[in-house]
């Protein structure tokens, strides 16, 4: 089995010129990619139709989001769409083709290079305020504010995902949840309920996330036993996250964009980093979306798995 | 600038919270696992960090009045007998301080809605046992709009008003519950205030700062008129709501965040010892949101798109006498996962009129 | 029941699995094994059958231990059942004790029909354990546990 | 809403004793749902059960609860009982009130306040009961025996005289099993052959029944009444069809150094042989690993001499796959190795044999041509010793916990025949307890103990030593309470019997459960004696617990019985409690495919009509008649579309809730 067929950018050329190749040569009716916001920061994902709509797509340090959910919703419509993938895009892309939630054939990936999307909380952390506009010079950022001219390194304000990005820089991911891990029982339960508290329940979690593309979420099904709107007891704020982080276990391509969109800043990641590394100690190995076809680890098993009660043996879980 | 003006020292303005919250609870902008939220201050705990240079809290002090989920009353059941307990939370008297203009502005947003007949029994409740104080903003940000609907940053309203401007906290009662709240504070201790009526030439200085760089944001001088002036049919049936929603995924972030959104939805849970019925915060971004028996009015993320801001800027001033129902606090354009927002909508609808 | 005065009397949930585990019950039931009547038993078709939903929702409505029995590996009825399960299980308890969860208070145990005596000793072992423990105050659900009054 | 009805079973006082029934019938008024609460002594017994048919019509119930014994016990008689009533059968559960909690708990309040629980949640899980018709599905008109020994021989016979089709698959050369081996039967003292081989013939020559010997099952898929079995013919290296059964090539084979398994390694055979005489089929077999011509590829003397030209060295194993509707497991046993038993120094020294080895020395077609001779030095014994219980009621680890209950009358048989014959022998037999139970078996032993002047002494036996040519049997004589030796010319061994280790895999193949020991695991002692858990599974002989000669025969015709039972309905009804989708909810992305254990789920493009448009979605689809019912895919899916029907998610999160109020 091999990897649906895909469009690389072999003449290097800007991802802006690429886009309008497409659409000219008409290899695909509509490309996904983002359209200029009101600021400099703020773009938005956007669906071109025709080279006239072109002119306010964009490609620059502020293009963070994954837009291979938006090709659930749309590679359902006719015609074909060309989408374009940054490295940790990709595979996100993969697993939901294998899931058979893209329509493959309806859809053109097209895979863009990337050296790291910039995080603006992480600008607005460093007290730089009333922003107007932002010029990139080598591995500066000269910002221009309302409160005069401010500047910052690139690599104090990268995205969270982009400091471990699978494909640029090989940082140990893992390295925030075995500081937890290290912690004692209390204080992890301590840690949690003071993040999760801060959850007001908006969802933005499971809406943004590539692997929660069911028809019909449990949490909206009043039938399921657990759909609720509201954190209306601590246990809710848990329930939420553990049962969102145990339905895309194994499935979960650490794309990192729940605690982009988190308007509270819960860093969401930890808890499905956490069960990556459990999986990849536990069973092996394993990069969901690495390809569209092969079984995830909790949709397989082997007769010499290790026993439930490891968990209470392993060291640092004090 | 007629009313008295009192300032405190900010080196001590932790007495000033400390008699504040003597004998009611007092809520401050503080700091929690790297958020500032309006979180009860507690004397005797001083890890608590009071951020009062935050511009905005992520939720709005509005949670204080119209809180996300509030218990309404409960049901238990022995054999065929039901009785009916009132089990709504008892709400005594507080003080939530460190509010900014928008969000007192956006309590009067809510009062119209909920004060009005049939009054919201809890909220009244809430509303008149809470006093306000508001702090005004010395570095408002690019996101900011209040300027828009009229609210002067400079000069917050809300039950009594404070600037910090010249290393003091300047403080002055606008209402009768203010000037309650400053004489008690007075008569506990008398030399908490220092009263400077005549001399307040910093504070007025601090305020023309205010001002000037609020001309000078990005957003300054954006106009709504059109949303006023044109018919409501043509703006629900502009062709441009269908390219606006295609980047909202439908989570409820802008309207969890807002601090005029008013909508709720009413939840049974069976909690074993008996039904609990409590109240909590909807989202017209979610696909259940107004499910009747036949289903939903509005099913595409198009129609509830439109929905939410032909309310904000349509339906609602249409009601109440062409008041918005935005505050321009900015917490939508900073938090939307797809960065859509009520501006780039009313930039998009409004075309050259509103630029 | 009130949380303090009241001495600790744990309510713990089983899941049993019907071919292996539940008939090893009947049989500690038939050989007059005793264990404690804090624990209460599930009939599962199998041990995969259990979802962590089930075992979040019995701490959520106030239990303070869960065990999951099932066949030995190879010995399933369904042959792979409790191959899953048994993956499944391992990453609930890993989160849960991420969580902070006390790493006790959650259990898979194989018991095969034969094996009353070891379904008694489980159960007694594991009830006692959850005694050292104690109440289960980090994930349950106040409004279930605290009775409704005025 | 749900009229249901509460029936609390005392079950004589094996509840009544430690659960106080009016509490709890009290409680159940209240449960919601509950219109009909009441309780009876023996709620199985016909009165209990047709106050519960009474009760259904009365009150115009739609699902009732028992809070008796396990479900496994009587879910079924329960479910007849509210059948006949017109109630759908499946709108009924069984608290379990007695094994999970009368019996287990002495104190009153306690067992109450849980049967109170018990049975709250299985009114909370009726209230969420629906209505279930089970499917039906084919029966494969064809039965399997594993294993061709008395048990398979026997349920064989009894099924193909019903005129079904029977296939025994017998790992040996040749079908006998252990009986084959023996000389003389008790009680009766009628010879082994005389019973068994004209059975074996009849087996032979049934139209009915295929015999594959020298064949072992490689796999078994399906389910009951569609079973589908991979048989490995091993390679004979001989033409059956063409072979005569002279014997010319077992004679004249040059290759004499392998051990005749058949006769426990007491003499010698070639390396083309035929087990013993009376061997069905009667064809040779050329052991591999013995044979010149497949070791070194010179010899080939056989294929020479044999006048039918039937050797073929070429033959190569053969894989026959066929469809079954029922299995019947006839294993059987061997004597348990006596590594761990080196004390009686059965490894120092030839003299000291097993019983089964004692039965082919007094055999007439065995290695001594039945005289009864030593075997270090063919002399003739003058006294004998048999040890009991080697091996086994063993709680030190080493042997085996059960008593395996044919020894005594065994070795009384063989201290009888040897006293009867050799009247110069003495003859001791050192014994824990004799136990000899059931009909004419007490007098047997009481004739060999009196009328034959056998010896018993009630003790353990220390050491067997062998010193020059004699074996010291050092033992404790209790009744005496002396310790004393015995200089003995021979010790036979009444060795622990175990189930043949191809048991363990064929447990797996068949999803059959078995216990500690690898016995067959019977699903219930008393009621459902010879049939596994598994459906479609039965079991005949030692495979399923240690047991004589009439006890196996009894019991391999009953397992035909319940064969035939199964084999005479044209359709099968299977499980109703099996997996559905809801297609509004499913996604559509193959994670219930990938944990299906028997690949029941599918899916198919279906189209939808939601908010006025109609969109073409790939949806699950789950075939019932192959759907076992396990529930791996319900909690694999996460929108909860894929639901089980019986054990739906709500009604166990209703369970848990009501277990938890």
């Amino acid at each position: 089995m091999q990897n649906a067929d895909r469009e690389i950018n072999k003449e290097k050329i800007s991802v802006a010129e690429m886009a309008k190749q497409i659409l000219e040569q008409g290899r695909a009716d509509r490309l996904m990619g983002w359209k200029r916001g009101e600021f400099f920061y703020d773009n938005s994902p956007a669906v071109f139709e025709n080279l006239s709509e072109l002119d306010d797509f964009v490609y620059d340090l502020f293009c963070g989001s994954n837009l291979s959910k938006f090709l659930v919703k749309e590679s359902r419509k006719d015609g074909k769409i060309a989408v374009l993938l940054k490295p940790c895009d990709r595979y996100s892309f993969n697993q939901l083709v294998k899931e058979h939630r893209i329509i493959k054939d309806n859809v053109l990936p097209v895979e863009i290079d990337c050296d790291g999307m910039l995080d603006i909380d992480k600008i607005r952390a460093l007290g730089i305020k009333g922003i107007k506009k932002i010029t990139v010079d080598g591995d500066q950022l000269q910002i221009d504010t309302v409160y005069g001219p401010k500047t910052c390194a690139r690599e104090d304000v990268l995205l969270m995902k982009c400091l471990t990005c699978k494909d640029r820089v090989g940082g140990d991911r893992f390295e925030l949840v075995k500081e937890i891990e290290a912690m004692s029982s209390v204080e992890r339960y301590e840690f949690w309920r003071s993040e999760l508290s801060k959850c007001i329940r908006c969802n933005a979690c499971r809406n943004v996330c590539p692997a929660c593309t069911c028809e019909k979420c449990v949490f909206d099904n009043d039938k399921s036993g657990i759909a609720n709107k509201a954190n209306t007891d601590s246990f809710e704020e848990s329930l939420y996250h553990m049962i969102r982080a145990f339905h895309v276990a194994g499935r979960c391509t650490d794309c990192g964009e729940c605690t982009r969109v988190c308007p509270q800043n819960i860093p969401l990641h930890l808890i499905n980093r956490k069960i990556i590394k459990d999986l990849n100690e536990f069973y092996g190995e394993y990069q969901a979306g690495e390809d569209d076809f092969s079984k995830g680890p909790l949709t397989r098993f082997d007769l010499d798995d290790v026993e439930p009660d490891i968990v209470m043996e392993r060291g640092g879980n004090k | 600038m007629s009313a008295q003006i009192l300032t405190v020292k900010m080196e001590n303005i932790g007495n000033l919270f400390k008699a504040i919250a003597a004998d009611q609870k007092l809520y401050l902008p503080l700091e929690q696992a790297g958020q500032v939220q309006f979180l009860p201050y507690d004397p005797a705990d001083d890890s608590q960090k009071v951020r009062l240079d935050v511009l905005n809290t992520v939720r709005s002090a509005k949670d204080l009045f119209f809180p996300q989920s509030e218990n309404m009353v409960a049901f238990k059941k022995q054999g065929k007998k039901i009785d009916i307990i009132e089990n709504r939370e008892k709400v005594e008297a507080f003080t939530v301080f460190g509010v900014r203009a928008c969000d007192a502005r956006s309590f009067d947003i809510l009062d119209r809605v909920f004060l009005s007949e049939p009054v919201d029994v809890s909220y009244a409740e809430r509303r008149a046992r809470g006093t306000v104080v508001t702090l005004a903003c010395n570095e408002p940000e690019e996101t900011c709009f209040c300027e828009t609907f009229g609210i002067d940053a400079a000069k917050p309203d809300g039950d009594i008003t404070t600037w910090i401007a010249d290393g003091l906290l300047w403080w002055q009662a606008n209402t009768n519950k203010g000037v309650k709240l400053t004489d008690k504070l007075l008569s506990v201790d008398a030399g908490l205030f220092v009263d400077s009526t005549g001399e307040a030439k910093a504070l007025e200085e601090q305020q023309e700062k205010i001002r000037e760089i609020i001309s000078q944001l990005p957003l300054h001088g954006l106009s709504l008129e059109y949303f006023h002036k044109e018919e409501l049919k043509t703006i629900f049936n502009s062709p441009k709501w269908q390219e606006l929603s295609e980047a909202c995924i439908g989570c409820g972030t802008c309207t969890f965040v807002c601090p005029t959104c008013q909508c709720y939805d009413i939840r049974d849970y069976d909690t074993g010892n008996g039904v609990q019925r409590y109240r909590c915060w909807d989202s017209c971004m979610y696909s259940d949101f107004v499910m009747m028996a036949h289903g939903n009015p509005r099913t595409s993320q198009v129609e509830r798109f439109r929905q939410r801001f032909m309310h904000k800027l349509v339906y609602y001033p249409a009601n109440n006498e062409g008041i918005f129902s935005c505050v321009g606090c900015g917490r939508c354009l900073a938090k939307c996962p797809s960065s859509m927002n009520i501006v780039k909508v009313a930039k998009t609808i409004g075309g050259e009129a509103n630029v | 029941m009130s949380i303090e005065n009241k001495e600790f009397k744990p309510l713990i949930v089983a899941f049993c699995c019907n071919w292996c585990s539940y008939a090893g019950a009947d049989l500690a039931g038939t050989s007059r094994l005793a264990y404690p009547a804090e624990i209460k038993i599930i009939r599962v078709p199998c041990s995969c059958r259990v979802n962590p939903m089930f075992v979040l929702r019995a701490f959520q409505r106030g239990a303070d231990g869960v065990i999951i029995a099932g066949c030995h590996p190879g010995d399933c009825h369904y042959t792979t059942g409790n191959y899953y399960a048994r993956r499944r299980m391992t990453l609930l308890f890993s989160m849960l004790d991420f969580f902070g969860i006390e790493k006790e208070r959650t259990r898979v145990d194989w018991v095969s029909a034969a094996e009353g005596v070891k379904f008694s000793t489980v159960m007694n072992d594991f009830s006692k354990k959850i005694h050292e423990l104690g109440e289960n105050r980090r994930l349950g659900d106040l409004r279930c546990k605290m009775p409704i009054e005025k | 809403m749900q009229r249901i009805g509460v029936f609390v079973c005392w079950c004589g006082t094996n509840i009544a004793a430690t659960v106080d029934i009016d509490t709890v019938v009290e409680a159940m008024k209240y449960e919601p749902g509950v219109v009909h609460a009441s309780d009876y002594q023996y709620m199985c017994s016909e009165a209990g059960q047709s106050k519960i048919k009474q009760a259904i019509k009365e009150h115009n119930l739609t699902g009732i609860v028992v809070c008796a014994c396990s479900p496994r016990m009587h879910e079924t008689t329960f479910r007849k009982a509210a059948k006949a009533a017109g109630l759908n059968q499946y709108m009924v559960e069984i608290a379990n009130i007695r094994e999970h909690c009368a019996w287990i708990h002495k104190d009153r309040k306690e067992a109450t306040e849980k049967a109170v629980v018990l049975a709250r949640t299985a009114v909370a899980k009726l209230n969420l009961n629906t209505p279930l018709t089970p499917g039906e599905s084919s029966v494969v008109k064809r039965a399997l025996v594993i294993g061709g020994g008395i048990a398979g021989i026997q349920s064989a016979l009894d099924i193909a005289e019903a005129g079904y089709e029977v296939d025994i698959v017998e790992k040996q050369p040749t079908i006998g099993g252990k009986m084959a081996q023996l000389d003389k039967t008790f009680p009766t003292l009628d010879c082994a052959a005389c019973i068994l081989t004209p059975k074996m013939v009849d087996a032979a020559s049934h139209e009915n029944i295929n015999l594959y010997t020298y064949s072992e099952v490689d796999s078994v898929g399906g389910f009951v009444g569609n079973f589908n079995v991979k048989i490995r013919k091993k390679a004979r290296s001989v033409k059956a069809d063409i072979c005569s059964g002279c014997g010319i090539c077992t004679e004249k084979c040059p290759s004499r150094k392998a051990e005749n398994e058949f006769n426990l390694g007491l003499n010698k055979r070639g390396a083309i042989y035929i087990p013993f005489a009376q061997a069905i089929p009667n064809v040779p077999v050329i052991d591999r690993d013995q044979c010149i011509k497949f070791k070194t590829g010179k010899c080939g003397l056989c294929a020479k001499v044999c006048p039918a030209d039937a050797i073929d060295f070429s033959q190569q194993d053969e894989i026959v796959e066929k469809q079954y509707g029922a299995v019947v497991l006839a294993t059987g046993f061997n004597p348990i190795k006596l590594d761990n038993f080196d004390e009686f120094g059965y490894s120092q020294s030839k003299d000291v044999i097993t019983s089964l080895e004692l039965e082919r020395i007094m055999n007439a077609a065995g290695p001594t041509g039945g005289k009864l001779l030593r075997p270090s030095d063919n002399g003739h014994p003058h006294t004998m010793v048999f040890v009991q219980c080697v091996g086994s009621r063993d709680t030190t680890g080493c042997g085996k916990t059960y008593c395996s209950k044919i020894c005594c009358m065994y070795t009384a048989k063989h201290a009888m025949l040897i006293r009867e014959k050799y009247p110069d022998v003495d003859v001791h037999v050192f014994y824990i307890d004799v136990r000899t139970p059931g009909k004419n078996f007490d007098e047997f032993y009481r004739r060999a103990a009196e009328d034959y002047g056998v010896n018993y002494i009630k003790g353990m036996v220390g050491k067997v030593a062998p010193t020059n040519g004699k074996l010291l049997v050092q033992g404790s004589d209790l009744i005496a309470d002396r310790q004393l030796v015995i200089e003995a010319d021979m010790v036979v061994l009444a060795t622990a019997i175990e189930p043949d280790q191809t048991a363990k895999s064929l447990a797996t193949m068949l999803t059959a459960s078995i216990d500690t020991n690898n016995f067959f695991t019977e699903a219930h002692p008393k009621l459902r004696p010879v049939e596994s858990p598994t459906a479609g599974v039965f079991l005949s002989g030692v495979c399923q617990g240690p047991k004589d000669i009439p006890e196996t025969v009894a019991q391999a015709s009953a397992a035909a019985v319940k064969v035939i039972g199964l084999l005479s309905k044209d359709k099968l009804m299977c499980n109703p409690c099996v997996a559905n989708s809801n297609e509004l909810l499913c996604n559509g992305c193959s994670n219930c495919q990938h944990v299906c254990p028997y690949g029941a789920i599918d899916y198919v493009e279906k189209e939808f009509r939601a908010g006025g448009k109609t969109s073409l979605r790939r949806v699950a689809q789950v075939n019932e008649a192959i759907c076992q019912g396990c529930g791996a895919c319900t909690v694999v899916c996460p929108s909860g579309a894929m639901d089980l029907k019986g054990f739906t998610n709500q009604q166990i999160m209703a369970e848990v809730d009501a277990i938890c109020r």
